[in-house]
């Protein structure tokens, strides 16, 4: 494969920045199309590594490594100390690049809905696409903090300035949250460097593999950075009770970003618990694993009673959220090859069952201008399209078989009823639960009397047919035929189930 | 037989058409259904004779990898799921055919096709399934097509609260279900039937997961089969359209909590607790059903009740070890229930009434439906000479010879109740005068009639392949090979025939005189409370609705409280902190370059001492 | 640590330039703080000689008693000293300090206590300003010639800081 | 061998450092200020020409640099004093209180 691939991947959205900058700002329909031009090549080079590893091909040929800045003298050192430029993907991460940029495209196209300043909002777009897209190639923990925070500034000003009534609030309070949880994370990244001198992913999980003596870092220490880490990334999960950020935006923010929001950066949360929590510190994760597998319960059943009481949808959608990802870290604290790969699962699942039902309310919101259940009843007779997609979304996210969400529930379940049977048996009790709250939502919303006048009201168009059906292909396809996803991810599940040891 | 997973892809492929072209194909998209359910039967058919004289043929492949584990998914055609698989596509076949005149008219008919097609896909996916995995799959997609047809006439919202209460009652018994496979796969390493089976013989389980994983996957059978405490949806649902009922209601969905419990057979044999709880719970089931069924005014409703009644008697035969009774009565109800499910419905197009107190007459307006739906009485009824008599009578022996004498008798009872609600519905509709203006009233066209004909035929003979007079086949067959099944026929004695049928009369004879001939009063009934707590089914639904509804709406209240005061008030806290800080932070900024130093220099200060006293950090 | 003539004599100085440091911070004129002062610049100047600097003593003397304390007093006398409406220093702020820096010298303490490196120069006193010179003109001639920028730029700056101007002046008058 | 051990001249550094410094972040007169810098400044000195004689090479480089720091002391002193008056015909004032342009 020739040099840079992933570099021009990652930082092929900058084009588009380019090009925006050339065309005019009242030209709507032109910077539409740009913006959303600017995603494909990131799509279509994405998915051909993607086949290309499914036919075979080894993805170590796409490593890249450039030296980039030294502490200290060389000559002495040598690479100790020395922070590279290094991109690389496995199969986890390449799994999670190929759902950005398809989501990345899919709300390039969502963002039709967007009224105003369409220049600046698909530069942060983009902007935020290369932050994303690096997240996941990124191998060095210095290098992925730099794409982290360059997630971080974009949404900011998306959530900020295309959202709702009160954006600034919920803008601010992203920006606090991750803000800390950002600082948290930098100051592991550090102690990690100073200590080991590297910061090189695989290499940290080597040294500290080779660590069992603590001489590096004592046990306590270790222990710390783990906590630390997952509190960095609970923020962004969220985990119960730093979660309220997260409901907000998911409210205020305008349909496309939620889509990301909700998709992609929520799932940064568990890759970085995956990637470096558990990757990193696997044997300190072992001992902290019953903890973790009661937050995802008690996050499961949190996120599903609340839901179960909100009135506006997209409410009901936050909390719901808050649940599903209970369900990653059910998976995660059982430890074992099934937990982890339904937490997978479901980091995959989520974001496209997330982003259709977040783009479905953007569908309705446009025509309707309101997302209260009690005010929406009976849609199915004006919009009957949406109503099924909508339906047919609600089934996915309750785990219906045939879909994405059934994989992913099940098998962390099924990891978890192994390790912790009785603390299983309590979060089943969320299968019931998400059942009941999505159903009472989303019936209230397309079932029963209709509540107001659809005359006029067009159902689906043109290109909103795209997300919607490309979405929900790639949930039924998942949920058919799930090996589309755990041969990527095999790899990447021996080398953790290694760090185990189990 | 190696291609009998064709059969389920028939009415998806029906499913998905008609999804995404029905719209055009407006009225035709009905013959595309009747048609793909015909060729799914067809094949079933040939599949179920070829059943006959070759063994059981099993394929699968890998679906699913974790780890080292591979789960598989495949069909498998036995006996069993041969059998079902002629009941399912020849019912979901009639009632494709039926719904043509049915639902003539209805714009959203394609929809209505399409559903059809995704539900019988469903329900021939979980016959043919292998394993528990893929059966836990297409239970669930049963939930989900169930789910839509129920509410079908989404804007009705009753049928909105039915469909929705379906969906979440059967999902309930769908958790005991998932717990109890994922348990067993723990236990045995596999979701296959034949290696749990093995590993239950060969003792690699103990007595205890044996009975606990056997119980929560009977608490899913219970869920979609409508045994108590979980069987509220079951009348509710009634709000579907009829001849979904007579699919959903009688030969397909509730039959697959006993298909089920059926096909896991050797594992509740390993447990005297669990078939023990079948037993009980299904002879409460029975006889709690069937007074309910007593005193409700609506067809469907009484028709409904008597389902779940019969499914009742179902989970006692095998509850009973009495597998062959069981699985008979499965297939002789799937036909007299379908057909008097059909023809309630074709009484209710005719009528446009479900209320029986606003019927009455009208044997003589519908020549056809009348001795249909008579036929189908009897045969529920347990009327000599009809199949609901052999197979009930089976049940009966089963349970006396199980020695299960309380429960015994209490299916006694049933089966008294049973022929008199029964016959108090078919004097009530066909018999007197009519009680309302029938001038319009119309018999239904033929493409409605003749599938009522048919399950008309199957309701009588379908009972004559297994009795005890003319042989025994159809128990022979489904129990050879297989000893863990338990004998093809059950000796019992024979004044259990004589009781059953001298129960059935009596119970039609009490009905005749109060409600045909009226020589007994029946006002004093209407003001008992024991009519009310009948008539409103035990007040169940209401119990549910001050325990269960207001304790998780209680905890929801409860935790939007935590949300709002304690989380955002530590939001708030933080924030408060913050913006405090800031303030304070804000006062040394007053200009002054001597207070930048101090301040500066205490800070350097603090550190230094830190750094001295501590030697380092993370030292 | 043995006792002689050398360690009186630096005993002594210390607790001048001691005492001359306390005082500068409780006395109340200006005046006399600054002839405190001199008292410390002088012994340091002592101190210096112990130390085998003694062309560096001279030029303290020269420099520090001599011109600074002459600016200063210079200073002094240009502006007006009031002592009665000067608002003291917070009593909290003066607190904080005071245990600041406490334990900054305590930590600092800690880390000169018993510092000795074990050598010793023993020629530095021999032609002392000879050294100096030849070091000064040899090896840092740069910063000895960026010295001298500095202080004509020092120079250039003070006239042009304290001249004072002449139209606002005009105006005023 | 001096008799004098070099702890003792860094120690004397150090406690006219702390005066100087104490003085300088408390004193509400400008010049009091200043001198509280000289005193700093010479603290410095002392330990730079302490360790010229004790230090691990010991050299005549540490002289040479407190006589820098001497030069440097100087023309601060020139420049505050300049800097003083003309505050003083601007303000009217020697009281650092009243100093405080940089919050602006």
């Amino acid at each position: 494969m020739n040099v840079a691939y992933l570099s021009i991947l990652v930082f092929s959205p900058l084009l588009g920045i380019l090009a925006l900058l050339l065309v005019p700002k009242a030209n709507e329909s032109l910077i539409k199309i740009v913006g959303l031009l600017a995603t494909l090549p990131a799509l279509l080079m994405s998915l051909v590594v993607f086949f290309q590893y499914r036919t075979g091909a080894s993805l170590a040929s796409f490593t890249e490594e450039y030296k980039w800045f030294q502490f200290g003298d060389p000559s002495t050192l040598g690479d100790l100390f020395s922070i590279k430029y290094e991109l690389g993907i496995d199969g986890f991460s390449l799994v999670m690049l190929v759902l950005t940029a398809i989501l990345s495209t899919l709300a390039a196209i969502a963002s039709i809905y967007i009224k105003k300043e369409w220049k600046g909002y698909f530069m942060l777009f983009l902007l935020l696409e290369i932050g994303m897209l690096g997240v996941f190639a990124a191998e060095n923990l210095i290098l992925f903090f730099i794409f982290f925070e360059i997630t971080l500034i974009p949404t900011f000003f998306l959530i900020g300035k295309w959202g709702y009534f009160e954006k600034e609030k919920a803008a601010f309070s992203f920006l606090i949250y991750n803000g800390l949880g950002s600082a948290v994370l930098l100051i592991v990244i550090m102690v990690l460097f100073a200590r080991t001198g590297t910061s090189n992913i695989e290499g940290l999980t080597a040294i500290i593999a080779s660590d069992s003596q603590h001489l590096l870092l004592s046990a306590g220490a270790k222990m710390g950075l783990l906590v630390a880490l997952l509190i960095a990334f609970g923020v962004k999960l969220p985990i119960f009770p730093l979660h309220s950020w997260m409901v907000r935006v998911h409210v205020q923010a305008s349909p496309s970003v939620v889509m990301l929001h909700a998709g992609i950066l929520l799932k940064i949360g568990a890759y970085g618990i995956i990637r470096f929590g558990m990757g990193i510190f696997p044997d300190q994760f072992q001992e902290i694993a019953v903890v973790i597998a009661v937050l995802g319960v008690v996050n499961l059943l949190y996120g599903a009673f609340l839901a179960l009481v909100q009135i506006d949808f997209k409410m009901v959608l936050a909390y719901s959220s808050i649940s599903h990802m209970g369900i990653v870290l059910i998976g995660l604290g059982a430890l074992n090859e099934a937990g982890i790969q339904g937490a997978i699962f479901q980091v995959v699942s989520h974001g496209l069952i997330a982003a259709l039902l977040f783009f479905l309310v953007g569908v309705f919101y446009e025509r309707l201008q309101t997302s209260n259940i009690p005010n929406l009843g009976g849609m199915a007779k004006g919009m009957p399209i949406t109503a099924g997609f909508l339906l047919a979304g609600a089934m996915a996210s309750l785990g219906m078989p045939g879909m994405s969400g059934f994989v992913s529930e099940f098998m962390a379940f099924l990891g978890l009823f192994k390790e912790m049977p009785i603390l299983a048996a309590v979060g089943a009790l969320g299968i019931i639960l998400t059942a009941v709250y999505l159903l009472r939502a989303v019936l209230g919303i397309t079932y029963g009397k209709t509540q107001r006048d659809f005359a006029g009201i067009t159902d689906i168009r043109r290109a909103e047919w795209i997300p919607a059906l490309v979405l929900m292909g790639i949930i039924v396809l998942i949920g058919v035929y799930p090996s589309v996803l755990t041969e990527p991810l095999t790899s990447t599940l021996e080398t953790i189930m290694l760090g185990i040891g189990g | 037989m190696e291609n009998a997973w064709i059969i389920p892809l028939f009415p998806l492929l029906s499913f998905l058409f008609l999804i995404f072209f029905g719209k055009r194909l407006k009225d035709a998209s009905a013959y595309i259904g009747i048609l793909l359910s015909l060729a799914s039967f067809v094949y079933s058919l040939l599949v179920l004779f070829e059943r006959f004289t070759s063994p059981t043929h099993k394929a699968e492949s890998v679906w699913l990898t974790i780890g080292d584990v591979q789960l598989t998914a495949g069909f498998e055609v036995n006996q069993l799921n041969a059998l079902m698989l002629v009941i399912v596509s020849l019912v979901s076949f009639l009632v494709h055919t039926y719904s043509k005149g049915y639902m003539h008219g209805d714009e959203r008919i394609h929809v209505y096709y399409a559903y059809l097609g995704l539900f019988t896909f469903a329900m021939l996916g979980l016959v043919l399934s292998p394993n528990l995995l893929q059966t836990y799959i297409f239970w669930e997609l049963v939930g989900l097509g169930s789910f839509l047809l129920i509410g079908f006439y989404f804007y009705k919202d009753e049928a909105k609260r039915a469909a929705k209460k379906a969906f979440i009652m059967t999902r309930i018994g769908d958790v005991g279900l998932l717990i109890g496979m994922i348990l067993l796969f723990w236990q045995a390493g596999s979701f296959e039937y034949d290696e749990i089976f093995a590993a239950v013989e060969a003792g690699a389980i103990s007595s205890t997961m044996i009975t606990l994983t056997a119980i929560l996957i009977f608490i899913g059978a219970m869920g979609k089969s409508g045994q108590f405490p979980l069987h509220t949806w079951l009348p509710d649902a009634m709000e579907g359209p009829t001849p979904v009922s007579a699919l959903i209601h009688a030969a397909t969905m509730v039959a697959a909590g006993v298909y089920l419990v059926a096909s896991l057979f050797p594992l509740f044999t390993a447990s005297e607790t669990a078939l023990m709880t079948v037993a009980i719970v299904g002879a409460f089931t029975a006889i709690f059903a069937a007074s309910i069924g007593l005193v409700q005014k609506d067809i469907k409703r009484v028709l409904a009740f008597s389902t779940v009644s019969q499914l009742g008697y179902m989970m006692l035969a095998l509850g009973s070890a009495g597998y062959v009774a069981g699985v008979f009565h499965l297939m002789t109800h799937a036909f007299f229930k379908a057909l008097l499910f059909l023809a309630a419905g074709s009484v209710i197009h005719a009528v446009h009434t479900q209320d029986i107190e606003k019927m009455g007459g009208l044997w003589k307006k519908l020549r056809v439906t009348g001795p249909l739906f008579l036929i189908g009485t009897l045969a529920i009824s347990g009327v000599p000479l009809f199949s609901g008599f052999f197979s009930k009578d089976e049940i009966l022996i089963a349970a006396w010879a199980h020695g299960n004498t309380v429960l015994f008798w209490l299916a006694v009872v049933a089966a008294f109740f049973t022929a008199f609600y029964m016959f108090r519905l078919f004097f009530m509709v066909f018999a007197g005068e009519s009680r309302t203006d029938m001038k319009h009233v119309k018999e239904s066209p033929s493409v409605m009639t003749i599938p009522m004909v048919v399950l008309a035929v199957l309701a009588v003979v379908a009972g004559y392949v297994n009795t005890p007079w003319f042989g025994t086949f159809l128990g022979d067959w489904l129990t050879d090979g297989n000893p863990a099944l338990g004998h093809g026929h059950i000796e019992g004695p024979a004044w259990i025939m004589i009781v059953a049928t001298i129960v059935s009369l009596l119970g039609i004879f009490l009905a005749w005189l109060i409600y045909s001939k009226r020589s007994l009063a029946r006002d004093w009934l209407g003001a008992s409370t024991l009519y009310n707590v009948l008539y409103n089914k035990y007040y169940i639904d209401e119990l549910y609705e001050v325990t269960i509804l207001k304790v998780t709406k209680g905890i929801s209240v409860l935790l939007r409280f935590i949300e709002t005061f304690l989380v955002e008030g530590i939001v708030k806290g933080v924030a408060g902190a913050v913006s405090g800080l800031g303030h304070v932070g804000s006062k040394f900024q007053n200009g002054q370059i001597q207070r930048y130093g101090t301040v500066a220099f205490i800070g350097v200060a603090i550190l230094i001492v830190v750094f001295t006293v501590t030697g380092g950090y993370l030292k | 640590m043995t006792f002689s003539g050398e360690l009186l004599a630096f005993m002594s100085l210390a607790l001048v330039a001691i005492a001359g440091g306390v005082l500068l911070l409780n006395l109340n004129k200006v005046v006399h703080m600054v002839i405190a002062l001199v008292f410390t610049f002088v012994s340091i100047a002592g101190i210096f000689i112990l130390l085998s600097a003694e062309f560096l003593a001279s030029v303290q003397i020269l420099i520090y008693s001599g011109a600074i304390t002459i600016i200063m007093l210079f200073g002094i006398m240009l502006t007006r000293h009031s002592e009665t409406n000067v608002p003291k220093t917070g009593r909290l702020r003066k607190l904080l300090l005071f245990l600041g820096i406490l334990g900054f010298g305590f930590a600092f303490y800690i880390g000169i206590y018993n510092l000795d490196f074990g050598q010793e120069a023993a020629d530095l006193h021999v032609n002392n300003t000879e050294q100096i010179g030849i070091a000064l003109y040899s090896k840092y001639i740069i910063p000895f010639e960026l010295t001298s920028v500095l202080l004509l730029a020092t120079l250039v700056g003070a006239i042009i800081l304290a001249k004072s101007d002449d139209k606002k002046e005009a105006e005023k008058e | 061998m001096s008799s004098v051990p070099l702890s003792l001249y860094l120690a004397l550094a150090l406690i006219l450092f702390c005066i100087g410094l104490y003085g300088a972040l408390t004193k509400r007169n400008i010049i009091i200020v200043l001198i509280s810098i000289e005193l700093m400044l010479n603290a410095v000195n002392i330990n730079l020409v302490a360790f010229s004689k004790f230090g691990v090479m010991p050299s005549i480089t540490g002289q040479i640099f407190a006589l820098f720091v001497m030069a440097v002391a100087a023309a601060e002193v020139a420049i505050g004093v300049a800097i003083l008056i003309a505050l003083y015909r601007n303000r009217n004032t020697v009281n650092i209180d009243e100093v405080n342009t940089l919050k602006n």
